[in-house]
């Protein structure tokens, strides 16, 4: 009988699952001491949830329609200039947080040209609501250009060329054969941004401490109550995360 | 003529991959572009159909110039070789997807969808998926949607190769019904010499981006135009041989020599040539005899058989001449064994014989 | 002459395009009106960007040596519980980094069992270097994880079996044949586990808000001073990660 | 025998790819395994080089059971249909891998290397990394390498369906050769009919998992023990007849009927049968003529030329008989036109007959 090949990398492997599954356990087991719904029910706590629940989907909305068409135009497309704007999209990704958020704030901050005129207008762009969805925005819609684009990318040309044969122009075409064959792909990169946008801390914090969204009241509950005090927001936060998710799979 | 392409170009980068090819199609025939992968075939289907803008010549479809049109302003209809049947849509919704887009009334859709699924005989899957079809039945709908809405060409890229070879031949013969029934002017691409000669009324045989070789399949076949079309269209021995001026002028090949066949040009070319002669038109008699007796209008080789490969149909025996060459003859019967002395004859009338150019004498 | 086919999408990608890029424009703009250096030269920042480049390398270090063998099997094996495997290696991307840093916190914090006994051997896993290791490796280990696997999946099966046949182990395989051909996807998954790891900032601000690396570093400074205030810093961030990110390309 | 598969089984899930599958193949010896994709025979492949732990049966190779060793302890050379050499290592030190593995000095290393390459005529290569090579020549180096270690067994897993129709037969020659001159010890898996009867000592034809057919290729193809052997090796016409006792029996299709050869039992099957009968055995004649002054010995048969295709070394000529069915007749010459009333001939000694239960009768 043979020895298991992968005994080696599958021990090595099991180390780091491991660790990934402890906070987990430990986490769902401590909320079984928590009084989960009365943390829920303060004022503060349902403002936090409220905010983020009209943030993240509005978030998630425009870097779909925004995010979706540039994938389409990637994945078709060579032009001059095309791997600057390969990386422009990477970029969000690897810049950390915080100094995104700074970023945005030089952009959009109080005391710059457009961030002043924007509060004239009545719509401040930083400790917003606002400011809350640009953050989130610039942190989670490169997930949705990315996924789309692999989507679009994994179709053969040849299935669109067959419907511009049958009559169809490049946009009919997108509606009819792209967006349908790429729809599993879009799905993911859409669920992928409103878990980052749900979930953003870095550049929220930057960009807009006040309003509170749920990941920032956790930290301000955490620096005045302790790890007890933010189970019952922790926990909410991460069910929303999973039941997206699991609703679309 | 209802296709023409006149003086077609086409680079990619640097890539010449079209180099002035001119072909006309004319209304009702299947013309066959043949040629190895890399000859340039496939770019000619994505030039007519408009989704390659070529680099230089023009495209006409019933006179009218379509090259700077879009894909969906021209009346083409095309099948490739790897199914693009829509899988989110059923039968009939692929085959109807072309008759919405020309505005066909939605029960006369109906009609029309029945009667060419009826054509290419699958009248009972019009509520299946893609995905639960068949390869061939694939192919199949894919006509269908090609045909349905009548287009002034239908362009077929290699339609019988990502298939097994047993359905190949089932869906060329439907190819073949199918294109004699509707009428439809056809250009087919493929790198198959059995199913571009079995289909095409006209050949256009390709060579690294240029035409080598364009008539009837036949005609190309029995007299090729240059050495290329004489290998890939069809096997070819390939033998160099002296020309000796004459009228006719004669061949030499390992001292023995024959007269070419009455019609033959003395022309300016001697020395030495390129022979092309077909496996099928070399027969062989076993033992040496002295080729001094022989006619004068046969070549009487010696040689020893090198292989025999048995392909069931028939033998190919490979020879070693004594000049050197290797020479490939077929056998139907029980060939002579490896080693046996032979004597290899070939009738000059079935030789290719080509200069130094690669120009025919 | 025809119109550009994609115009629609090409101006809609265009606006989030514009969105990305004028963080980074007006960000680099006001480099050139702050004192970066002398930000820099402070024993705070001194002390930040120490601490950040000595636990980045080895969170990436370690998610390497047990990431690889376990993206490996993913590649490789079937096995009953993959799916939740492969669940488990996703969780800590969608889980939002504060979430992750409480749940860490519930594992490893001051009054957890393995916590205490740390803490009693010496190495307390929280407010230490070691616990912000812990919480860049939650969140970053993925990133290598996932890309590997991505890599290995790309190598055809039949050149290991090639190497096999010619006499070679599964161990002897790996070495000589899959690590060589992952090389490149390795590689990236490194680049963006350490970019994320030395970025990290929601988790480690819940494990270990002290000692300082960059990113907790420029909260505390915003906090004090402001946008300004933290320019030097952000900028030393974003330099090392870029650095790091075209050493490899 | 050194390589011998018994009674070998192959599950994946609920299908059973290999169904009880025997072969053996003795020393020098190289046996193809032939069918259709999904046939079962890449799993064979897999199944001796150990990369497939089969669900049951016995694999041994020179006597020794390998069933459950794994794949680095057996002796085995394998080439797949896609390259397979390492892109990071130059020719040499492809060649070189596996004879490092089996602890050659290193000194001897090169000499073997050397002589292997000269084997594939590819000594010129050496320093070159794969994707400096041509298709064949990256298929010269994957025997080079997988024969450098001198293995018990060569495995050829489809070793040239992926290369163009004009480098094949060229490295089917090769493959002869090199396999001549080694005298390795051969397995060759293929879906190419001619591949497999141009290269075997002996052929077994697979069809879903089981052995159709077992024996030399000739053998086989002249009298196919089943249906799908008649119609997988090579073309093959099938009829339906009718099949009357007697010493020796007659068949008779559409009224005419004719003696079977000597030899032939009387057996018990009587009625409805299976015919098969090649394109090449089928001979036609123009015009009607009566039948009834006919031999005995041979089927004579009415029709009308339904369709001709040329296919350059012949034509193939489909004939609709008066009893409705369809029969293909091979011409080398120009054939009658379509819708010519043709007679055609059939010498029963060339027809293979299958009772209702696919045995030959």
């Amino acid at each position: 009988i043979r020895v298991p090949e992968l005994l080696v990398p599958a021990l090595l492997g099991g180390l780091i699952l491991v660790y990934f599954l402890l906070p987990f356990v430990t986490f769902l087991y401590r909320t079984g001491t928590a009084d989960v719904l009365s943390g829920l029910a303060t004022p503060e706590a349902q403002l936090a949830i409220r905010n983020s629940l009209l943030t993240a989907p509005v978030t998630t909305a425009i870097a779909t329609v925004l995010g979706v068409p540039l994938a389409y135009v990637l994945a078709r497309k060579s032009f001059p200039g095309k791997r600057l704007v390969e990386a422009l999209v990477i970029m969000p990704l690897i810049v950390p947080p915080v100094v995104g958020g700074a970023m945005i704030l030089t952009a959009v901050g109080r005391f710059t040209p457009l961030g002043s005129a924007a509060a004239a207008a009545g719509i401040p762009l930083t400790d917003s609501l606002a400011g809350v969805i640009l953050a989130q925005l610039f942190v989670a819609a490169p997930f949705v250009i990315i996924t789309a684009r692999a989507g679009f990318g994994a179709i053969d040309v040849r299935v669109e060329q067959a419907s511009r044969s049958l009559g169809y122009g490049p946009v009919s075409t997108f509606w009819n054969v792209s967006l349908p064959l790429a729809r599993g792909a879009i799905l993911a990169g859409i669920i992928l941004t409103f878990a980052r946008a749900i979930g953003e801390f870095g550049a929220t914090m930057m960009v807009a401490y006040n309003p509170r969204t749920m990941p920032t009241r956790i930290w301000v509950e955490f620096i005045a109550g302790g790890i007890d005090a933010i189970v019952p927001l922790a926990l909410a936060l991460f069910a929303i995360t999973l039941g997206v998710l699991a609703l679309v799979q | 003529m209802i296709l023409e392409l006149d003086d077609l170009t086409h680079r990619y980068g640097d890539e010449l991959a079209v180099d002035g090819v001119s072909i006309g199609v004319g209304a009702g025939e299947l013309v066959a572009v043949l040629g190895p992968s890399g000859c340039g075939k496939t770019t000619i289907v994505q030039a007519v159909a408009g989704h390659v803008q070529p680099s230089g010549g023009r495209i006409r479809l019933r006179g009218a110039d379509v090259t700077d049109d879009p894909p969906e302003a021209r009346q083409v209809g095309i099948v490739f070789q790897h199914s693009t049947l829509f899988p989110h849509l059923t039968v009939e919704e692929n085959v109807e997807y072309g008759l919405k887009a020309r505005d066909v009334p939605p029960g006369h859709r109906e009609e029309v969808v029945t009667r060419f699924l009826e054509l290419v005989d699958l009248p009972e899957q019009r509520e299946a998926y893609p995905s639960e079809l068949s390869g061939g039945q694939k192919r199949r709908v894919e006509l269908a949607r090609a045909l349905a809405p009548e287009p002034d060409v239908l362009l077929l890229d290699e339609p019988l190769s990502a298939l097994d070879r047993s359905l190949r031949v089932g869906l060329r013969e439907e190819i073949a019904r199918i294109q004699a029934e509707t009428g439809v002017t056809t250009l087919l691409v493929t790198h198959d010499q059995e199913e571009a000669m079995s289909l095409a009324d006209r050949l256009v045989v390709m060579d690294d981006g240029r035409v080598a070789g364009i008539g009837p399949p036949r005609e190309l076949y029995e007299s090729p135009p240059t050495p290329f079309v004489a290998s890939f269209l069809g096997r070819s021995n390939a033998l160099s041989a002296t020309l000796a001026d004459g009228t006719p002028p004669t061949i030499e090949i390992g001292g023995e020599s024959a007269r070419l066949p009455e019609g033959c040009e003395p022309g300016t070319v001697t020395g030495t040539v390129d022979c092309h002669v077909r496996p099928e038109d070399v027969t062989m008699t076993v033992g040496v005899t002295d080729g001094s007796g022989d006619e004068d209008d046969v070549l009487s080789l010696q040689g020893v058989v090198r292989r025999v490969a048995d392909v069931g149909r028939r033998y190919d025996v490979t020879v070693e001449l004594e000049t050197g060459a290797e020479l490939v003859a077929e056998r139907a019967a029980r060939p002579p064994e490896r080693g046996t002395r032979v004597e290899v004859r070939i009738r000059p009338a079935d030789v290719a014989v080509f200069d130094s150019e690669n120009e025919r004498v």
